[in-house]
Parts: C-alpha cells; sequence; structure tokens
C-alpha cells in the first residue's frame, strides 16, 4: 500500500519552469521555492514575470472585467496596507462573507500580506452559524460583500464581542449606515494609498516576514453533525497540494476557471485561489447566482471542478431540453449517444475501438458532441473533477463519453484537498482514483477506515486539540472517517462512511451506503436502505422513483392510483428485482465485498419523508429511524415470510397525521459467485 | 352625418366653386390668356364633377373593405379590371349583358370567398401593413389571372348606354354647358349605388354588424355574426361595386389592363375623404374630380399638361396637412 | 451598538415622514383645467411636487390621475392653469421639451419599445445626452463608438441596479410584464430625471414583484436622490412608499398629506377607500 | 451546430457592439467577399454580371434605403421609385454639367440632393401616419416623375426623353459607366460600393440615430416622452432613406442600364422595392440584401422555367403567369413568415447555435 503511494507519479519542478517565460524568472527551482512560499510573495513573482496577463476577471456591467497581475498587486497593496492602517496587526483575523468577487479573493492575500489570517464564512450561512464561526474565530475585521451580508452581521454583532471593524464591497443601500467602524472598500484602499506613501517599505517588509509554515487560512467544515471545526492549514498546506495538482495534470498559465462555489470551502481555495496563484491562471466570477450556466458557457473553462449536484442538473436540463426537439433529432441524438457510449470513454482513455466505431464517433462530434458541449460551455474543457459525494455513473459516463476528460477525485478539507485523482486512461465510475502525488494512503484493517499522510495536512482545529488529536494520529496519518478498500491496480473505492461499515455475521464487510448508492443509481430507484450488521445476510428496502415508473407506467398503459398502488405492481417488483440482481453481479467481482449480497428486498409502501422525520431535511436517510418505524418488516426480510404487514403513522402536507396499513410482498434476488470480468469497468 | 354638415357642405360646396372662379377671373386680369366664359368654366366643372363619381365608384370599393376589416385594399384596381374583362367574356359568349352582369356577380361572390379563405384567414391577426402587402399579392395575382383567362387585348364594353353629348342651360350661359350623357348616367348609377350601400348599411342586420367590426372584432362578434361571414360579405359588396365600376369605367375607356390602375386615381380620393366614410368617398371624388379638371386647364396652362396625374395627390396631401384624418374620417385622440 | 440595527430605509412599517422632510419645491401646478370636447378630465387641480420626495397621487379609476401626468409632462396641454417646474413657469411644452428639463415617467400599460432588446430600450433613455453627429455616426468609430460605449457603460450601472443582467439582450417583447414594467423603470432611470412620474409601477404584478419594485422605487429616491411622483391604488404600498399624498376624484382635488392624515380624511375614505381598490 | 461559442467572452463594450460578435459570423462573411471579389469575377458570364448580379446590387441598395425609412422608422413610403428617378437625373445633370467632377462624388450628390427632396415630401409624415401617409408619398411618386418627363431641361432636351450615361472612368481607364465599362468592371465596383453603403446603414442603425427610429417605429409617444423630436427622427430617416435610394437610382441610370427614360421610375418601381423589403424582411439590413435577391431572380427564374421544362408559350401568356405567380408567391411568404426571410435566417442561425437543442 505505502509503497504503491510512494511510486505514484510527483513531477519535477522543471514542469512549472516553461510556465515561466520572462528571463526574470530564471532562478533555480531551489530558490523559486524558498522566494515564493506565500501567496502575497507569489503575487509580486506573478507581477514581475507576468505583469501584463489576466489574474482575475468577473462578468459585471455586461463585459468581462480583467485585471492583470499588476493591477491586481496594485490593488491588494493599497488594500492590505488600508487594513493595516486600520489596526490589522499579525495573527488577526478577517472574515471574508460574500460571493466569488475580485475584491473578495484580493481581501484574502492583502490579509496574508501583513500576517493576517483570512476566514471565509459560507455566505448562505444562517446568522447563527455565522455567528458561532465569526466568535469561534474571535475574528475582529470582517468583509462583507453587500447590504444583505452586514445587515446579517450587524444582527448578530453583540454575540461576536471581538468583531471591531466592517468592510463592504458594494456600498448599494448602506449610505444611511453611520457606524464609524463600518468602512467602504474604496475608501480602505484610500486609507492604504497614503499609508503605503508614509511607511515605505512596510508592505514588502511585512511580506517578507511570513514563511510558508505561517498559517495561511482557516476553513471552517460545515458541521453536519455537532458545530463547525476551523480548519488551520498553513501556506505550505495549500501550495504544495495545489503544486502536486498542477503538475499532475500539467496545468498553465493560460487556463480558464469559473469560481462560482463557495469561497469558504477548501475547493474553491485551492482550483480558484492556490493554484491560480501557483501556475498563474486567470480565474473568472460569474455575473450573479442566476446567469452562473450561461457565464460557464461564455468563458469555456479549461479547468472545470463541481460537486456531483451540478454535472446533475446539467444533465438533467440537457434530457429535458432534449424532450422538445423534433422527432429525427430526438433519434439522432439518441443514436449518437449510444455511439458515444459505446466508444467515447474509451476513445478518451486511448483505448482500442472498432474503426466503424471511430467513423460513427467522428460523425457523432461533428452532429452531437461538439455542438453540445459548445452549448454547455465545456468544449474547451482539458481537465474537469467530480468530488464531495458519489457520482451516479450514468452522469459520469456521460460527460466522459462526450469526450468531457471528467475525473473522480477524493480529498478533505484537512488535506487541503487531494488524496485520491484519477490518472487519465484509469478512470472507473466506481473508484476515486490513486494517491495524489506526495499522498501515502493505509487502510485500518480494523476499521477499513482510509487514512492519508501529506504535505497537505492540516496543522490543527483551532481552539479545538482533542478533535486534532483524534483526527491527526501519531506518525501523521489522518482519519478520514470513510470506510475504502484498494483494489488490485491501486485504486480506492470508497464504499461507506467508517461508523457506518457493518459485518454481517460471516464477518464479511458490509458498507449499507455502498449498496444504497448503487442501487439508487439506477432510475427508477429513489431511495434504498440496506441491513445487515450482524445478520447472517443482506436484505433492503427500496423506494421507487415516483416520477420515472410513473412515466413507465402510463407508457405501458399500466393504470396505478397513488404510489402505494404503483409500488405494489409485480411488473414493478420485477424491474426492482433486476437492478437488485445487477448490483450483486457487480459485488460479486469484488472479493471484499463479495458477500455483501443483497439476498431479500421488498418495496416500501410509501417514500421516505423528511416530514415523518425518516430523512434528514437534506434528504438522507435516518436509518436508525427507519429500523424502529418498520421493524416488523424487517423481522419479515429475514423470517422466511413471503409477505409483511406494515402499518405505519404518517403525516400528510397539512400536517395531521393518519395511519396507513399495506401488505408488501417480499422478493428473493439472486447472488453470484466471485463472477471473473472485473466490475469496475462498467458502470454499477 | 348629422344635417348641420350636410348644410354646411350643401352651402360651402357652390360657394368655394364659384369662389373659385372669380378667383381665376382676378387672375384674367393679369394674364388675359386666362380669360375664360362662365358657361365654359362650368362646363369643365360639371365635367369633373362626374368624372369625380367615377373615382367615387373605385373609392367605395376601399372605403367598405377598409371600414370592415381595416385592411388597405389595393387589390380594388385589379378587381375592377377583373369584374370587367369576366362580363365582357361572358358576354361575348353571346349571353345578354344583364345575364352576364348576373353571372359575374356570382364570380365575385366566389372571388371574395376565395380571398377570404386562402389570404385573409391564414393572416388574421397580423399587422396591417402585412394585408395591405398581400392585397398587392392578390393585385398582380388578378392582373395576371384576368388577362390569362379573357386574353389582354382592349375589348369594348357597350351595355347600350347614351354616348351623345347634350347641352343644358342654353338660356344661362351663351352656348349653354355641354354634358356627357355617358358620364351623367354613370353617375346616377354611381348614384343610386351609393343610395343602395347606406340603406343596406343602416337597415340591414348584417350591416350594422359590418359597422361594428368596423370598431372593433369582438364587437362584431357580440353582434353574433362570424368574423369570416362578414368578410367575405364585405368582399363581395366591394367585388359588385368593382364591377359597377368596370362597367362603367370599361364602358367609357374601353376594357384593358389601364383599367387597373384606376385605383391609383381612386387613392387620393380615399385619403381626401377619409378612409373609413362613405360620403367621404363620394366628396372626396367630386372634388378630386372637378379640382383636377379646373386645374388641368387653368392651371396646366402655366406649368405644363397632364397634370392630373399628381395633382390629386398633391391636393389631398394639402388638406391631410390641415386634416390629418382625412374630411370625413374619425378624429383620432391619442392616449397613454 | 443597537441603534443602528433600526432599518435605515422605510419599508417595514415605520412611516418615512417623521423621518424626512423637504421644503425646495420641484415642481408645482396650480388650477389646472383639463378638458376633451365636452369631458371634463381636470378642474382647478393644485398642488406641488417637493425636491427629493416621494409623492403618491392617489384616486379611484377615471379620478384623472393619468391625465394628470400627462399634463405635467406636456403630452396634454390644459385649457388653463400653469406648471412650474424648477421655478420656471410654462403653459405649453412638447413632451420632448419636458424630458430635456429632466422629467421621465413610465407608463400605466407598458409602453416598451417591442421590436428592441432591453439594452437597447435603456440606451434610448440616453438620446438626450448623446450628441456626436449623423455623419461620425455613419462612420461609426472614433467619436461615436466612444460616445456610445460612454453610456453603455452608463446603461449597465442601471441594468446592474435594477437587477436585470440576465435579460440584457432579450427583446422585450418576450419578457414577462412584471419584467417589462422593470426595463421601462430603467428605461426612464437611464434619463437621469430630477423629476420621475411612475403611472402604477406596481399594477399587475404579484406580491413578490411588488416588493422588488417598492425597494427599487425606494433605492431609486435613496441612492440618486430622484424625486418621484407615482400613481399607485395598492394603499398599504403607498402607505408604505410616499411622503405625501395627493388625492383626486372626478378631476378635483379631494386632499392633500402625509399617507396617515390622508387614510384618516373622511372625504377620501368615503370616495376612495371606501369603495376599494 | 457550426457556431463554437464557448469561449468567445468579451471583455471590452466595443467587442461586445461589434457588428459580427461571434467568430464564426466574420469568417462566414469574410468569406462571401473573398468569394465575390476574387472568383465571381473569373466565373460568371457577362449574362450572369450584367443581368443578375449588377441588377441585385442596385435594388440592394435601394431596399436598404426604404427600410431605413419603413422597415427602421415605420413610416411606409410608395415614393421609392420617384426617389430613385431623382438620384438618376440629378447625376446626369450634374456629370454632364461639370464632367470633370469624379464619378463617385457624383453619385454621392445625387443622393444628398434626393436626401433634400425627401425631407421635403417626408414633412407630411409629421402629421399623418399608416396608410394616409402611405398615399401621400405617392405624390412624391407621380409629381417627380411627371416633373421629369414633361420638362425636357432634365434630359438635355433628348427628344425620346432617354437620358444616357456618358462615359466615366473610377481611375485611369478604369471605366464604370459609358460603352468601354466592362461588365466585370462594373460588377466589382458595385460590390465594393455597395458593401460601404450597407455597412454606412449598420453603424446608423446600430447608432444614437437608429434608435430614435426605431424607438418612434415601436411607440411614437413614449419616444417623445423620452425625449426624443418625431420631427427630427422621421425627416432624418427620410433624408437618409432618399440619399441611398437616390444612389441606387444614379446607379441603375449609370450602370445597369446604361440609358434610361423616366418611367422606368413609375410606381410599379415602388412596388418592387417594397416587395423587396417586406419578403427580405422590415427592419434588417441583410433583408434588403436577400428580399433584393429573390425579386431580381424570381422572374428570371420564372421565365425561363417553361423553357426548361420545354413547354412553349408566347411571351404575352408568360407574363401574365409571371404576374399570377408574382403575386400568389407575395401571399404565400407573407403567411408562412411575415418577417421575411432575414427572420428565417435568424431562426436558422439560433437553430445552429443552440443545437442540438430545439430552438
Amino acid at each position: 500500500m505505502t509503497e504503491r503511494a510512494m511510486t505514484a507519479p510527483s513531477g519535477s519542478d522543471s514542469r512549472v519552469q516553461p510556465l515561466d517565460p520572462a528571463p526574470a524568472a530564471r532562478v533555480s527551482a531551489a530558490e523559486a521555492e524558498a522566494a515564493m512560499d506565500t501567496f502575497p510573495k507569489l503575487l509580486l513573482h506573478h507581477a514581475r514575470v507576468r505583469p501584463t496577463r489576466p489574474a482575475i476577471r468577473e462578468k459585471d456591467f455586461g463585459i468581462w472585467q480583467s485585471w492583470s497581475w499588476d493591477e491586481a498587486a496594485g490593488e491588494i497593496r493599497k488594500l492590505a496596507c488600508g487594513l493595516a492602517a486600520l489596526g490589522m496587526g499579525r495573527g488577526d483575523r478577517i472574515a471574508i462573507i460574500g460571493d466569488n468577487r475580485p475584491r473578495l479573493y484580493w481581501t484574502m492575500t492583502a490579509a496574508q500580506a501583513i500576517g493576517a489570517v483570512p476566514v471565509p464564512v459560507y455566505q448562505d450561512a444562517v446568522a447563527d452559524e455565522m455567528a458561532f464561526v465569526l466568535d469561534h474565530a474571535e475574528v475582529r475585521f470582517a468583509l462583507a460583500e453587500d447590504q444583505e451580508q452586514v445587515d446579517k452581521l450587524l444582527e448578530i454583532l453583540e454575540r461576536c464581542p471581538k468583531l471591531e471593524i466592517m468592510i463592504f464591497d458594494d456600498s448599494r443601500g448602506l449610505r444611511h449606515y453611520q457606524q464609524d467602524w463600518l468602512h467602504d472598500f474604496e475608501a480602505v484602499q484610500e486609507k492604504g494609498r497614503a499609508f503605503d506613501a508614509a511607511n515605505p517599505g512596510f508592505y514588502e517588509g511585512e511580506i517578507a516576514r511570513a514563511t510558508g509554515s505561517d498559517t495561511g487560512i482557516m476553513l471552517y467544515t460545515s458541521g453536519t453533525t455537532g458545530k463547525p471545526k476551523g480548519v488551520v492549514l498553513s501556506f505550505d498546506n495549500i501550495l504544495k497540494s495545489a503544486k502536486a495538482g498542477i503538475e499532475f495534470e500539467g496545468l498553465r498559465e493560460d487556463e480558464e476557471v469559473l469560481a462560482y462555489l463557495p469561497m469558504a470551502w477548501v475547493g474553491d481555495h485551492i482550483f480558484s485561489f492556490g493554484q491560480s496563484y501557483v501556475a498563474g491562471f486567470c480565474v473568472s466570477c460569474p455575473e450573479s447566482g442566476e446567469t452562473v450556466l450561461q457565464d460557464l458557457r461564455e468563458l469555456g473553462p479549461t479547468y472545470f471542478f463541481a460537486p456531483p449536484r451540478i454535472y446533475e442538473n446539467i444533465l438533467t436540463t440537457v434530457t429535458i431540453r432534449m424532450e422538445d426537439a423534433s422527432r429525427i433529432k430526438r433519434k439522432m441524438f439518441k443514436y449518437f449517444m449510444e455511439v458515444a457510449k459505446r466508444a467515447g470513454s474509451r476513445i478518451l482513455d486511448g483505448k482500442a475501438v472498432s474503426v466503424t466505431d471511430r467513423l460513427l464517433y467522428g460523425i457523432g462530434r461533428v452532429l452531437v458532441y461538439a455542438p453540445l458541449k459548445n452549448t454547455l460551455g465545456f468544449s474547451r474543457i482539458r481537465v474537469a473533477y467530480t468530488a464531495g459525494e458519489a457520482i451516479g455513473p450514468d452522469i459520469f459516463e456521460f460527460y466522459r463519453s462526450l469526450g468531457v476528460n471528467l475525473k473522480q477525485l477524493y480529498g478533505s478539507t484537512e488535506a487541503s484537498v487531494f488524496i485520491t485523482i484519477q490518472p487519465n486512461g484509469e478512470i472507473f465510475a466506481d473508484s476515486v482514483g490513486k494517491p495524489a502525488p506526495g499522498v501515502e494512503i493505509r487502510i485500518d484493517e480494523a476499521t477499513g477506515e482510509v487514512l492519508f499522510r501529506s504535505p497537505g495536512v492540516f496543522i490543527e482545529y483551532y481552539k479545538n486539540p482533542e478533535d486534532t488529536r483524534e483526527t491527526k494520529t501519531e506518525g501523521g496519518w489522518v482519519h478520514t472517517g470513510d470506510a475504502g478498500v484498494m483494489t488490485e491496480d491501486g485504486h480506492l473505492k470508497i464504499i461507506d462512511r467508517a461508523k457506518d461499515v457493518g459485518r454481517l455475521e460471516d464477518g464479511s464487510l458490509f458498507a449499507p451506503k455502498f449498496l444504497e448508492n448503487k442501487l439508487k443509481f439506477f432510475p427508477k430507484i429513489k431511495e434504498a436502505v440496506a441491513f445487515g450488521h450482524e445478520r447472517p445476510f443482506v436484505t433492503a428496502f427500496v423506494n421507487i422513483d415516483m416520477e420515472a415508473v410513473g412515466a413507465w407506467a402510463e407508457r405501458n398503459g399500466i393504470p396505478y392510483a397513488s404510489y402505494r398502488e404503483l409500488a405494489a405492481l409485480p411488473e414493478v417488483y420485477a424491474q426492482v428485482k433486476e437492478n437488485v440482481e445487477q448490483v450483486n453481479r457487480d459485488l460479486a467481482a469484488d472479493p471484499k465485498l463479495a458477500g455483501a449480497q443483497i439476498r431479500r428486498f421488498l418495496v416500501l409502501h410509501k417514500e421516505l419523508d423528511a416530514d415523518d422525520g425518516e430523512l434528514t431535511r437534506t434528504r438522507k436517510v435516518r436509518r436508525n429511524v427507519v429500523v424502529e418505524r418498520y421493524a416488523e418488516l424487517v423481522d419479515a426480510l429475514y423470517s422466511d415470510a413471503k409477505t409483511a404487514h406494515a402499518e405505519t403513522e404518517v403525516t400528510y402536507e397539512d400536517g395531521s397525521k393518519g395511519v396507513m396499513q399495506a401488505d408488501l410482498r417480499i422478493e428473493d434476488a439472486q447472488s453470484f459467485e466471485g463472477a471473473s470480468q472485473p466490475a469496475l469497468k462498467k458502470a454499477g | 352625418m348629422n344635417t348641420r354638415l350636410i348644410a354646411s357642405w350643401l352651402i360651402g360646396a357652390p360657394a368655394a366653386v364659384v369662389g373659385l372662379g372669380l378667383v381665376i377671373q382676378l387672375a384674367a386680369l393679369a394674364d388675359p390668356s386666362l380669360y375664360f366664359a362662365w358657361g365654359y368654366y362650368f362646363e369643365v366643372f360639371v365635367g369633373g364633377l362626374l368624372q369625380g363619381v367615377m373615382y367615387s365608384l373605385v373609392a367605395l370599393g376601399f372605403v367598405l373593405i377598409f371600414k370592415a376589416s381595416s385592411t388597405f385594399n389595393f387589390a380594388q384596381g385589379s378587381m375592377v379590371l377583373f369584374a370587367a374583362l369576366t362580363m365582357v367574356g361572358f358576354i361575348e359568349w353571346g349571353l345578354h349583358w344583364t345575364i352576364a352582369f348576373a353571372l359575374t356577380m356570382g364570380v365575385m361572390v366566389l372571388l371574395a370567398m376565395a380571398i377570404e379563405r386562402v389570404v385573409l384567414r391564414p393572416l388574421v391577426n397580423q399587422p396591417h401593413i402585412t394585408l395591405f402587402m398581400a392585397t398587392i399579392g392578390i393585385f398582380y395575382f388578378l392582373d395576371g389571372f384576368g388577362q390569362t383567362l379573357w386574353g389582354s387585348d382592349v375589348k369594348s364594353l357597350d351595355i347600350g348606354m347614351p354616348r351623345t353629348p347634350v347641352i343644358v342651360l342654353e338660356n344661362v350661359f351663351d352656348g349653354g354647358i355641354m354634358i356627357n350623357q355617358f358620364d351623367l348616367v354613370a353617375a346616377l348609377v354611381g348614384g343610386a349605388l351609393v343610395l343602395g350601400l347606406a340603406v343596406f348599411f343602416q337597415k340591414t342586420r348584417i350591416g350594422r354588424a359590418l359597422r361594428a367590426v368596423a370598431d372593433d372584432h369582438q364587437a362584431a362578434l357580440s353582434v353574433g355574426i362570424p368574423l369570416k361571414t362578414i368578410w367575405v360579405v364585405v368582399w363581395t359588396v366591394a367585388g359588385i361595386v368593382a364591377l359597377v365600376a368596370g362597367v362603367m369605367w370599361g364602358g367609357k375607356m374601353g376594357v384593358q389592363f389601364t383599367l387597373a390602375l384606376i385605383a391609383l386615381k381612386a387613392l387620393p380620393v380615399l385619403i381626401l375623404g377619409g378612409l373609413t366614410s362613405i360620403p367621404g368617398a363620394i366628396v372626396g371624388g367630386l372634388i378630386i374630380g372637378a379640382g383636377e379638371q379646373v386645374a388641368e386647364i387653368f392651371l396646366g396652362h402655366f406649368i405644363g399638361s397632364a397634370i392630373q396625374d399628381w395633382f390629386a395627390y398633391v391636393l389631398a396631401m394639402l388638406v391631410l396637412l390641415v386634416r390629418p384624418q382625412g374630411l370625413f374620417g374619425e378624429k383620432i385622440i391619442e392616449r397613454v | 451598538m443597537s441603534e443602528i440595527l433600526a432599518d435605515p430605509l422605510p419599508l417595514d412599517g415605520d412611516a418615512p415622514e417623521a423621518a424626512r422632510v423637504f421644503d425646495e419645491v420641484l415642481l408645482s401646478v396650480d388650477n389646472i383645467t383639463l378638458t376633451f370636447g365636452g369631458v371634463t378630465a381636470l378642474s382647478n387641480i393644485g398642488f406641488d411636487i417637493r425636491k427629493g420626495e416621494i409623492r403618491a397621487i392617489i384616486g379611484p379609476n377615471g379620478a384623472g390621475k393619468t391625465s394628470m401626468l400627462n399634463v405635467i409632462n406636456g403630452f396634454y396641454h390644459p385649457q388653463q392653469g400653469k406648471i412650474t417646474f424648477k421655478g420656471e413657469e410654462r403653459r405649453r411644452m412638447r413632451p420632448h421639451n419636458a424630458a430635456k428639463q429632466g422629467i421621465a415617467r413610465t407608463f400605466q400599460n407598458v409602453a416598451l419599445f417591442k421590436g428592441m432588446t432591453t439594452l437597447d430600450n435603456v440606451m434610448t433613455g440616453r438620446l438626450l445626452k448623446m450628441k456626436t453627429n449623423m455623419f461620425w455616426q455613419a462612420i461609426y468609430w472614433g467619436p461615436n463608438q466612444r460616445e456610445e460605449i460612454k453610456h453603455r457603460e452608463f446603461c449597465e450601472h442601471i441594468i446592474d441596479f435594477l437587477e436585470i443582467q440576465a435579460i440584457r439582450k432579450t427583446p422585450v417583447g418576450r419578457l414577462p410584464y412584471g419584467m417589462q414594467k422593470r426595463v421601462e423603470l430603467a428605461r426612464a432611470l437611464a434619463m437621469e430625471p430630477e423629476l420621475l412620474l411612475l403611472d402604477e409601477p406596481m399594477a399587475g404584478m404579484n406580491i413578490e414583484e411588488k416588493e422588488d419594485m417598492s425597494r427599487f422605487i425606494l433605492d431609486v429616491n435613496d441612492q440618486f436622490g430622484t424625486t418621484i411622483a407615482l400613481i399607485e391604488h395598492d394603499m398599504s404600498v403607498v402607505m408604505d412608499l410616499s411622503d405625501r399624498v395627493v388625492v383626486l376624484d372626478y378631476g378635483r382635488k379631494l386632499a392633500d398629506g402625509t399617507p396617515a392624515a390622508v387614510s384618516r380624511d373622511q372625504k377620501v375614505i368615503d370616495a376612495y377607500l371606501g369603495v376599494g381598490h | 451546430m457550426l457556431y463554437r461559442e464557448a469561449g468567445q467572452f468579451k471583455s471590452s463594450y466595443a467587442s461586445d457592439q461589434a457588428i459580427f460578435p461571434i467568430r464564426q459570423d466574420k469568417i462566414g462573411i469574410a468569406l462571401i467577399l473573398v468569394v465575390a471579389l476574387l472568383v465571381v469575377p473569373f466565373v460568371a458570364s457577362n449574362y450572369v454580371l450584367n443581368s443578375i448580379l449588377v441588377p441585385f446590387l442596385v435594388f440592394s441598395t435601394a431596399a436598404i434605403g426604404l427600410n431605413i425609412v419603413t422597415g427602421y422608422c415605420g413610416q411606409v413610403s410608395l415614393g421609392t421609385g420617384g426617389f430613385m428617378a431623382c438620384g438618376a437625373f440629378f447625376a446626369f445633370k450634374l456629370t454632364t454639367a461639370f464632367p470633370d467632377i469624379h464619378i463617385i462624388l457624383i453619385f454621392l450628390l445625387a443622393g444628398f440632393g434626393t436626401a433634400l427632396v425627401g425631407i421635403v415630401f417626408g414633412l407630411p409624415s409629421l402629421r399623418i401616419k399608416g396608410f394616409y401617409l402611405a398615399i401621400a408619398t405617392l405624390a412624391a411618386q407621380f409629381f417627380l416623375i411627371w416633373m421629369f418627363t414633361q420638362n425636357p431641361w432634365w434630359t438635355n432636351y433628348n427628344p425620346a426623353g432617354v437620358i444616357t450615361a456618358p462615359p466615366r472612368a473610377l481611375f485611369g481607364d478604369f471605366y464604370i459607366t459609358g460603352v468601354r465599362a466592362t461588365p466585370v468592371g462594373k460588377y466589382l465596383f458595385l460590390v465594393c460600393f455597395v458593401t460601404i453603403l450597407a455597412l454606412v446603414a449598420k453603424n446608423l442603425v446600430r447608432s444614437a440615430l437608429g434608435r430614435a427610429w426605431m424607438a418612434i417605429r415601436d411607440m411614437d409617444i413614449a419616444a417623445e416622452i423620452m425625449g426624443i423630436r418625431p420631427m427630427m427622427a422621421k425627416l432624418s430617416a427620410f433624408a437618409v432613406s432618399s440619399f441611398f435610394i437616390g444612389i441606387s437610382g444614379a446607379l441603375w441610370a449609370f450602370i445597369y442600364t446604361a440609358s434610361v427614360e423616366a418611367l422606368a421610375f413609375e410606381v410599379t418601381r415602388s412596388f418592387q422595392v417594397l416587395f423587396m423589403i417586406i419578403i427580405g424582411g422590415l427592419g434588417s439590413i441583410l433583408g434588403s440584401f436577400l428580399g433584393a435577391a429573390f425579386i431580381v431572380l424570381l422572374p428570371i427564374l420564372l421565365n425561363s422555367a417553361p423553357a426548361m421544362v420545354g413547354i412553349r408559350m408566347s411571351t404575352e401568356l408568360l407574363t401574365h403567369l409571371e404576374f399570377m405567380i408574382f403575386g400568389a408567391l407575395i401571399v404565400f411568404f407573407l403567411i408562412v413568415e411575415p418577417q421575411g426571410l432575414a427572420r428565417l435566417w435568424q431562426i436558422g442561425k439560433e437553430k445552429l447555435r443552440r443545437w442540438p437543442f430545439p430552438y
């Protein structure tokens, strides 16, 4: 395991050198390293070697307003001095709240330049959450994008005693706020100019004082469980992993990137900030929330990142829009998407493809793929990442078959993102790739939890030693909290949250989430709950997808009155059974998981519902709730009964409660022996 | 139109005529070549009036259709030609002209139906300019169609109308005033036609419906007559008017391509009288007719002949500058 | 430091007149009488609009509200009475002179230029300010382009201000009603008016759209200091927005004063609120 | 489908306001010009040049002119023929009176002269609208033609009332009018000249003036309340329109038909041009070209069609049939696409841009 991690491709500095054309940059890699161990230093470097190249762009007032590295450096200098003039000192912290805007990114660098620590906050965070973060991080300063954010801050003001000074970017609607500790961004920059003139050399001096090991930024992990934790990252963390990523993908100074994900999220910090500063490429900010897709199309990024959700939404809109296309067009689209499914990703991976398929794919490129990518703004993409959660194989395959080099990535805030990346040509829907350069991975034999060690490993959780100790164990190994398996060819497969992974009575590994996801990826299955921990075998509840199945029923003229009737249809059961057995087939292919095949399942008579507490508001299954609400059904699954009686209390839209009764059929699913063909190769 | 208006016209018009005469007489003091006998003046004038009635005949067709469908039917001219050609054609088959006339009426009904079905219905709710263009299309089509069917050589159309001029008022002016009987008859026919239309519009249900449509289509529907029928009727009526005009003009100057162009004569009459006013069409016709003749003879003398090509237009234009909606058109009140 | 928590903008409940006083008169109309043929639309109407205020004109349908606006921006010419704008009196003037003097307006039923995009519509608001002659326009490049860009920039700020970026290049004909109203406001703002006349800016809007529009009207008045006269039926809106209200009924002036005062006025209650809108 | 707009983002207003903001369009137009200038002259027969391309270009100019006043400013004009005549006769008088003035300058001067006439006959538009105006403009038509036929002075007392273009060279002995002018020469000159004129027109309609015109067209009351002076807008539209039409008239008389009489510009000519812009598309420069092409090609096709299928018929019958088909086609077009060919093209383009999605 370890040695594989070590042998993972690690680029040499020579690969970044060509990025610096200007003679000034002809310093040895080592010197460069030494010289550029913080972002402010990198900023000065870029201002020197590529002053005129665009550093950051914003779609504003109808066009893409750009700032060159030179201009950006100037703006940041003014701002930094201004902050200093307002009394910001080394070690102070400044909260940054708002959408992706150049000024907000500049504030990060400016703060870092004078030794302060930026703390970006989720702009959509509710008051309480924001109050907690600001208070916990003891920020003295806050930069708010606009009136909305300022008002939010004012609301929580007395809960953050340390907060002294507020700066706002957009002055709209704020001219009546006469608090003397509330400053306009430009005013601050004005102060800065004066301060700079008064204290020559101050700025450079401050920048020089910082080193790579200093704290660069604090990112609060949006706490799904408990309070958010402040992850403290050093310049080195960000820089090293950013650099590793750049070398791994061979990113250049002419990449185009759209910064549209929350600044408080580590991904954005690496892709839209860290890597931009290392590689010197330009970052572009969209005009507004509702124009993102439009702006994406205009910009046509070459390097793109998005969580699965977004890829899914785009795919859905594509399908919907194709619905009302002419019949011929639909046929053509369907046909060539089939071709793409066959040949697309293979061609992308440089694998062998039959001549006819190549030809057809060529035609398809002209008729469908290229235009489609163009309308989506994906034409120029060289590397696209998806991460955060598992992505549906169909979705994943769709983009790859179009020729979009979409890859999965596994990472975390604690790792400064990169833990594993899928190398070109080794892309599988259900693995998250090989260890990123410089990252070692170990899998805890006992718990199956994934541990890693890398230059990106965070310093600590701010003011939270015990959590730090728990996560960052001896030898610098960090617990991810995810359970995973390493396949023969060295790919990591994340199967579940470590704490959810169980064992069947025979001791074989049982990862409910993994199964459930595999099931959910089938269009007709909406939710699934798998059982098996300390049980003889695995069983599952299934929720069918009302829309998909309903549509299918209408097409085939099968009448149904309610979800309940639909769910009980034998045809439906048959289809679900197929899906379940497909999953089993895949599992069988993987020795570590082969044991956990689904033997029996039933289709629930009602949709799992947040109103009944069965789902979280973010639509995640509350396993324990489900278990106790449907105890009798679970028992039935493990008896040899053919049907089970369910009696459940339900909450209707109007909030009134009622009892729902049903007799459910229990279906047996065939399971398979360890098959020969590696299931990884094809989508779950 | 109210009685005051009529009265003012009855008094105003003759006064204007005499006034104009006096003006020219005064001019004559300066330039003797202008001198004329009053008899001659009135002869020219009456001739012009009768001519004017002929214009009115054509203008009527426009007004009818514009009132009902606010469509400016440029094809009216070619409908005149088509009608005349068809009737002549039937007569050439040896039918008596009355039968030919009746048959042609039938043809015009069919034509109206065809136009409604093929052109108007598909273009309903299109901007007026589009419909206007469409009628120009019809203009070209009918021109071609008529002549393809009946050939394009000049034909004479004689339904036995008197052609000998008569002399009247010999005891008032020496030499009296010579009036072309044909024109006189034509004028009478025209008058009759107008009367008929007036009755049609005032008395018949469909007629009232048509007036309603002129105001707005919803109203028309509320009268309970489908727009479609209304259009067919209107175009039929317009077609019949065209037929009458065709007979008159055809009889006067022979049935030939140029008949289609008398539409161009009717246009100024139209805007002078107001696109939506039947009396306007009549009065406009008279004014243009008379004015044209007088101008030709007393003005052309100075600025060159053949001025009736444009005189009517300039005259109409000048009137419009004073009354943008024409003499009898409804006043347009703009609001926001 | 709770004093800063008070919402500085008067949208939420607390009446504005408490905070805002205006003395400089921007426009005053004196015993205006307007008749069409026999019909009298306005008789002896007189009131004033003060610099920086939001002035509401209310009244039942047919009260002559729109006619009043038409008189103010020179579209109708009253038979008698005088209008004084920025100190100078005028009797007859064409609308475009009024525009030159700094009076802009929006219309009861949207009067956008249907054939043009949102951007072009807004740009028309700058025409008065565009000076390059036909010759340079024919050449385009050079002075004309510089001017085009200058004004485009200005319009973009307004587009941004009213948050209509997403529809910048859509032909206005295709826009939903609420949006069209917003574009119309943008077009009027592009004229940098001193006096902005809004004829039922929220007619036919749903609640959210009304709230947005109210917010925009307040922001305009607040950011640009534009004086605003608006006709509106929705009393709650009038109460929230306006500093002073003048009430018309059958072409006569019924009452004039703060929203609070007016809404207490018995005549008004009978004539207007009673009728219910 | 052919469009690849991803990545073509604009970072300046100048590039955003370009005539062809999309790269693929730039390439397309460039190609067309290259073909027109470098290929056509060598492959096209004299017949094609003389009786298709040259009239097409001349008519395009007229159509652009009419489109400005009717399509952009919304004032229907039926005086086109008259204004063309003005251009022709002004140019003739000028160049015969001052043989040394360069021919291009002559054309421009003729255009300016016509512009003045246009202003005069545009005056009614301040009072009257719609059909009333349309008919009022016929006054211009008839009066002008009458003037040119009645006064022999305009034809330098030519007994037949015909004006014949004297030979004039663009430069050296590159003659574009008169007997020594070659079809190719005329064609090349027209391509360049008309392209420039079209560019000028495009620039006007995308500038302040054009916006004022369209405002008047779409909602004249609102426009006036926005501060647009209807008189300025309308008269300028008439002036500019007449300028183009005048030039086209001069081109017609001098380059297309080397000699011409006033009757060549009678009212049917006005309708012909009106058809061009209706079928081509109101308020579109491109449409002016498409419409011109359509109207120029249609009769040629109609004439040659029967011969192709081997039917022999009298020329008389042929003309009548031509009339019928022509009229029918007009109606057909108005029903299928009231906004004209330009709209069709636009839709097609949008389809290509959104491909594979439906528009």
